[in-house]
């Protein structure tokens, strides 16, 4: 598999393991974030822990557009769900993540017609198949899934669909890892950059942060050697006191991003001036909201959605989890409430939540007995 | 956060010029091109594809760049300096 | 009947429960066990072995749901006689007999039930295998899916082997019949709505045959064998390691899989493990007899692909791991609820 | 495989193919057994034999598709033990084992679903037959009525009885175990949809015990058994007439039926002689044992409305009548389709 | 069972076989016509015709109303079946009844929402259960059945409910019988009254058929006592040279009628001035339809059927069948093309129809070798 | 024609007087009884039931007389002169 296959050579893997080992400072403890769930499957897939030192210290954040929906959201949606002439269509991803009163599979399992589609132009599609339905796509997703979404749009406009509507979660990067960084009990000497986001955006609005908080940041591919290779240049720009954005992914990331994406984006979409993450709260200017101009197929227009708060289940710090403040095994839930198939929290639902990894990684753990 | 996975194109829609089928390791599926109706994309050419979207154009040059430089690691320490310089192609420029 | 083990506490049942992977085994284990066998440590194998005038035979029954009906490879009809012919000769019995009902919804054409019974006769004739019986139901239309068929069969178990993960040790060899993924992969991709296109069949077929030639050649060395049908070969494996209080570690480079099969698990972020089969089994076999196991099946026709993937150790127990070649070490869990392919 | 004496002109398949009446019978006939059993002249009966290491066993499963799931007297779980003990014991066989497959529509409440599963263990308990394994599938909401059961079983025959349509001769009696008509008239009644109600329960049982009692007093008499599901008792017997090739002759003054059955079929224009039972059986036997077989019958608990209820005649061959005690005579035909309720 | 047992008392039904066979003139060949398929029906399940002297011939007559329903009518029912948000009820007699393209079974195989009732109220009850859905019944049946129906609809005006409506295929069975009568072809000597029919118009109707046409009717009850017995009346009728009407089935049917039925009917309905029956042709004033009153619940206008004349299939002489002049066997079709499980014409479907109740007894008579 | 079938009233509904529950073998019902809203029928009352409603009240006084004549029948030629009169009721008075 082109662009795949070589990326998990075994020698380089190897090789970039123990250039990592060589330039390490012994007596410092790394904490580095991995903002992207992508790299936190990816790190725990091909088990990349252990090629480093111990004292590099991967810290999940919190790209996982699952894992920061917050409840209400999920109710809200769910709500629309369960009126009897909507078609509620989702990312598999979503499936099984719990709302107050359970997931979409349960509701879908008592009878809400709730459709599993793999690009948002399928849900398009299911609406003008079914002119007699609401069709809801309930669109999650970053800067990464945000273009599609926003075409599907414009598309649903020139056709006239008037039984689509979307429900708008997208959320932006780049005011989350300000946040992260804000936010007081928190340590991160660098950062492994989301890949894919930045196809999207590029590289440049990396730099004010790199700057402002001193901190290093390399936009990272998500195969194993991108991953190592990654960590190397943080560890480089470390021992040489920098702070730069470096690109480790440039087969696949422009610098200045890219410009029709932005645009169909912009043309769709608009900030929202709050919105609620999980675990990480209200963040500003943090999330996008369909334009005025597209009121006619937003879900949260059509159905009247009202915000509704429902915070995390007390106990669940999911919230500081995401942030790196503790590691999944210290939440008390962790493995006895909460768990992969009955999660408490969304870390626990996605295969790139941090939870979920840690559950496998913990387990594995103790299997080996270290 | 978001499952991309590179594949080629092996069909220009002409019938629907925001389409095209793209081939991943002998699976296709007709994609959106839309977003990258500046990159002028050609039969072969190689994408990174997201929810039924194409959202990059794969450069097989860059890909090659790291490859080497990787394979040259820890046997020359120009390798290493590379990787340590080895930043925006625009901003080299 | 003691009830007292009931463990069972999701409120209702939904698709996962069915999916062959941690929920059904929930739910199997926490309801239907304790129910059924009472306080019967149970193990849950293929087929269930029954004392008849002091032969030993295997008895089971499969229900069989798949859509669509018909797949590139097989259909309905094939997989429900192939899917009880190798549960059957994973209890290391040689099918006698096979009994299907047919749950058939009303407005099915004649020509697609003809296809399907066709389907069947000819699977079981491929097999050497009568269908004694059968049953027929019409439910009203809306309902079934087109149709719904259960197999039962009964074997008579050769008496020079004994199958159970009781017998597995440290150190016994993990042997695969061939590529995995093809049959969950055409079936996902035969339903049309993720638009994916590939040059795949499933790979629904009898493995009795193999079983067969592995029971003359390999008999005293086998200990365990299962078809991972739903929930993959993840999922039998890990119930091998439950069962038998093993870890099972795997060389994952060595486990074949097709590209196609690869490139729409990539494509759709799911685990080819996960990935079910119709037409594959795993062996475990102990040290001595592994290579001669392998010869036999690679000899066969359409046994080329058979691999040696991995092997049993005594720890750490209950656990299955891939083992890459640079050193990585990943867990691999049983399948929880249905593959959903994802975006993130 | 033989597919040449297919038969079967329907274009499509609808609920009078799985109503156990004629439209069934063409089914059986023209399509699954040409396919499935070629050239062999096929007698359908409850049971097939299987021989395996020099016992004759006795195989069958039948799919259970009732709704509601729970009616007075019993519900889908006990139907499907006990519908397969019964068909085992019409073959003479001692059940030996069942299993036991589930479809379960997505939604269905784990209390409906412990409900039905402890149903199943109660009943196979209750006749003291272990229920040795199962499968699971679970569709999606809308499909599957909640719960369809399979349930398969073997049985081993008792060498001392050898029953088939064959062996009926002119002069034979026909003896009926019981009232019928309950557990049709329960069903329909349960729906709810007919407003109708009445204290009934439906009669589903396991006959063995009976068949075994009448094994020990009458086995050289014993010629045929059928238990009257689907279709009823017309059917079973038409089937009988036809396959025989003899006339059965009834006294429909002797046929048990109850008040409550009886109105019920008045209201809604239906033959009681059409509604299926769940735990009655029909017994040809030769005149010799016939009172015996009464006899002892009668003097088990459950079996004290036995009755005999006509005779075996050369002719009118492939018929059934009956006969009125003032001498009129009417031809009783299979079912056709499903019992519609009629106003005129 | 009261009012049924003691009218099948063997003793008392061979007591008026024997003085049926006493009174007879033995050298006439005597045709009597039973009116009510219910007639029919009873004659075959009881075995009766065994009972009768031979130069009795029992005449199978047009009161059947599935028989006799023309199949344009079946056709335009199913037309609305086939309307995706309807839900379409009729009684059991119907279903298996072959419009052009199949029987409401086969129809509903095919996944239309087509429901069986008992009584027209449950149609009502079906509507307001589902008010998203057309609710349409499709009625049959003659005056025994067209009050309930009648009561059903003035129902649905005092609840208005919108979304049921009937389609009304109500005939009479007075006009019929003239029709049969006014044949050129046909012989009948008396008529065996419909019983159930008779308890809602009363015996008045009669007198003027009895005279004019100078046949004895007795209206009779349908076990096999009141069968016989009208037998032996119109027997000893016609020994005396009267032909007058008389009421067997007093303990059911009053002289008058019932006032209150004919009332709702004459509220709800008005009669056609023609309407087609299968076989016998168009037979004016011999239907009900819904009153304009009752536009808004008539199936007729609410879906805009038009009067599809679809004939009978060739070679099929229903119609010969029904007016007595053919015997069924003697249709080409009979037990061949036609067959109650496949048949070609309605007189096969309804186990009252004359030529499912012949199928059965001439395979007795073959039986039984007679 | 007309299926109808003779049921005993067993309980006036006095909630909703359109409608009583009759008994037919043990099976019950409810069912309208509108049609019949001049006979003032009472519980014991046996009606003629016909899809779901009371077509007519049936006359147990008529029915035994019925019965009661034909059971003289060749037993006394009066018996056969009421069978030929047998006429309507009120034709009679
Ligand atoms: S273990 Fe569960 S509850 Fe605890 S932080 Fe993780 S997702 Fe939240
Ligand atoms: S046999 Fe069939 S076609 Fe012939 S008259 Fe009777 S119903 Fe009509
Ligand atoms: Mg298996
Ligand atoms: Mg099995
Ligand atoms: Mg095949
Ligand atoms: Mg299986
Ligand atoms: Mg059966
Ligand atoms: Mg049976
Ligand atoms: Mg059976
Ligand atoms: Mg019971
Ligand atoms: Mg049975
Ligand atoms: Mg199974």
């Amino acid at each position: 598999m082109k662009y795949v296959d070589e990326f998990r050579n075994p020698e380089l893997i190897r090789k970039i393991s123990e250039e990592i080992h060589r330039l390490v400072d012994p007596d410092y403890h790394y904490r580095f974030m991995e903002v992207c769930g992508g790299h936190t499957f990816s790190i725990f897939r091909f088990g990349l822990q252990n090629l480093l030192p111990e004292n590099i210290e991967l810290v999940h954040g919190p790209g996982c557009p699952v894992c920061i929906l917050p409840m209400g959201r999920m109710d809200n949606g769910l709500s629309i769900a369960k009126q009897q002439d909507v078609i509620f269509t989702a990312f598999g991803d979503v499936m099984r993540v719990p709302g107050k009163h359970g997931t979409p599979l349960e509701l879908k399992a008592k009878g809400a017609d709730i459709r599993m589609v793999y690009s948002p132009l399928d849900a398009l599609n299911i609406a003008m198949k079914n002119p007699d339905r609401q069709v809801v796509l309930f669109a999650i997703g970053f800067e990464t899934t945000a273009p599609s979404t926003a075409l599907t749009l414009m598309r649903a406009r020139e056709l006239d669909v008037p039984n689509f509507s979307v429900f708008s979660n997208h959320v932006l990067i780049i005011p989350a890892m300000q946040a992260i960084l804000d936010s007081p009990d928190m340590r991160i000497d660098g950062f492994i950059g989301p890949g894919h986001v930045s196809s999207v955006i590029g590289a440049r609005p990396y730099e004010s942060i790199a700057k402002k908080y001193q901190k290093p940041i390399i936009i990272s591919g998500f195969e194993p050697l991108d991953l190592l290779q990654s960590i190397l240049m943080l560890v480089k720009q470390m021992r040489e006191g920098r702070f730069e954005v470096e690109n480790q992914y440039s087969r696949v990331v422009p610098y200045e991003g890219n410009m029709s994406a932005l645009d169909v984006m912009k043309e769709v979409f608009e900030v929202r001036s709050l919105f609620e993450w999980r675990g990480l709260g209200a963040i500003q200017q943090s999330a996008l909201k369909l334009r005025p101009e597209f009121a006619k197929w937003d879900a949260e227009v059509r159905f009247q959605v009202e915000g509704s708060r429902v915070s995390d289940p007390q106990m669940a710090p999911c919230g500081q989890v995401l942030k790196g403040i503790l590691k999944p095994h210290q939440c008390q839930l962790f493995g006895k409430e909460c768990t992969p198939e009955h999660p408490v929290g969304a870390l626990m639902v996605s295969s790139e939540g941090a939870c979920a990894a840690y559950y496998h990684y913990v387990h594995l753990q103790e299997a080996v007995g270290e | 956060m978001c499952l991309a996975i590179p594949g080629q194109i092996v069909e220009m829609l002409d019938g629907d010029r925001h389409y095209a089928v793209v081939n991943v390791c002998g699976v296709r599926r007709k994609i959106n091109i839309d977003l990258l109706k500046n990159e002028h994309l050609l039969l072969g050419d190689w994408v990174l594809i997201h929810v039924g979207f194409a959202m990059s154009k794969i450069s097989e040059e860059q890909a090659n760049e790291q490859l080497n430089l990787l394979s040259m690691l820890n046997e020359s320490d120009e390798a290493i300096e590379e990787v340590q310089g080895y930043q925006f192609d625009n901003e080299k420029v | 009947m003691k009830t007292a083990k009931v463990n069972f506490t999701d409120s209702y049942i939904e698709l996962a429960h069915g999916a062959g992977g941690k929920a059904s085994r929930r739910l199997i284990e926490g309801l239907l066990v304790p129910y059924m066998m009472g306080d019967k440590p149970a193990e849950l194998n293929d087929a269930a072995y029954v004392e008849a005038n002091g032969s030993r035979l295997a008895f089971t029954a499969d229900s069989f749901v798949v859509n669509p009906l018909v797949f590139p490879g097989g259909s309905i009809g094939e997989l429900a006689v192939n899917g009880t012919i190798n549960d059957l000769a994973m209890g290391g019995a040689k099918p006698l007999a096979l009994v299907t009902t047919l749950i058939i919804e009303a407005g099915l054409t004649t020509s697609e039930l003809e296809r399907e019974v066709a389907a069947i006769a000819k699977a079981a004739q491929r097999v050497g295998v009568p269908v004694v019986g059968g049953d027929t139901k019409v439910v009203e239309h809306g309902k079934a899916d087109g149709l719904y068929i259960t197999t039962a069969g009964i074997g008579l178990t050769d008496p020079r082997v004994s199958l159970s993960s009781r017998n597995v040790q440290p150190g016994d060899h993990v042997i695969l019949s061939g590529a995995i993924g093809d049959h969950g992969i055409t079936v996902l991709l035969a339903r049309g709505e993720l638009d994916l296109e590939a040059d795949l069949t499933s790979d629904t077929r009898a493995v009795w045959p193999f079983v067969s030639a592995l029971i003359e050649a390999a008999a005293p060395g086998l200990r365990w064998l299962r078809d991972p049908t739903r929930g993959g070969v993840a999922t039998a494996l890990n119930e091998l390691a439950r069962d038998a209080q093993v870890a099972v570690i795997l060389d994952e480079e060595a486990i074949p899989v097709r590209p196609a099969v690869r490139g729409a698990c990539e494509i759709l972020g799911l685990d080819p493990l996960h990935i079910a089969n119709e037409g594959q089994f795993l062996a475990v076999i102990s040290p001595e007899y592994a290579d001669i196991a392998l010869k036999t099946l690679r000899s066969m026709p359409g046994g080329e692909n058979a691999k040696r993937i991995g092997e049993i150790q005594a720890e750490p127990k209950k656990a299955v791991l891939a083992r890459s070649q640079y050193g990585g070490t990943r867990l691999i869990d049983m399948l929880i609820g249905d593959p959903l392919p994802r975006i993130c």
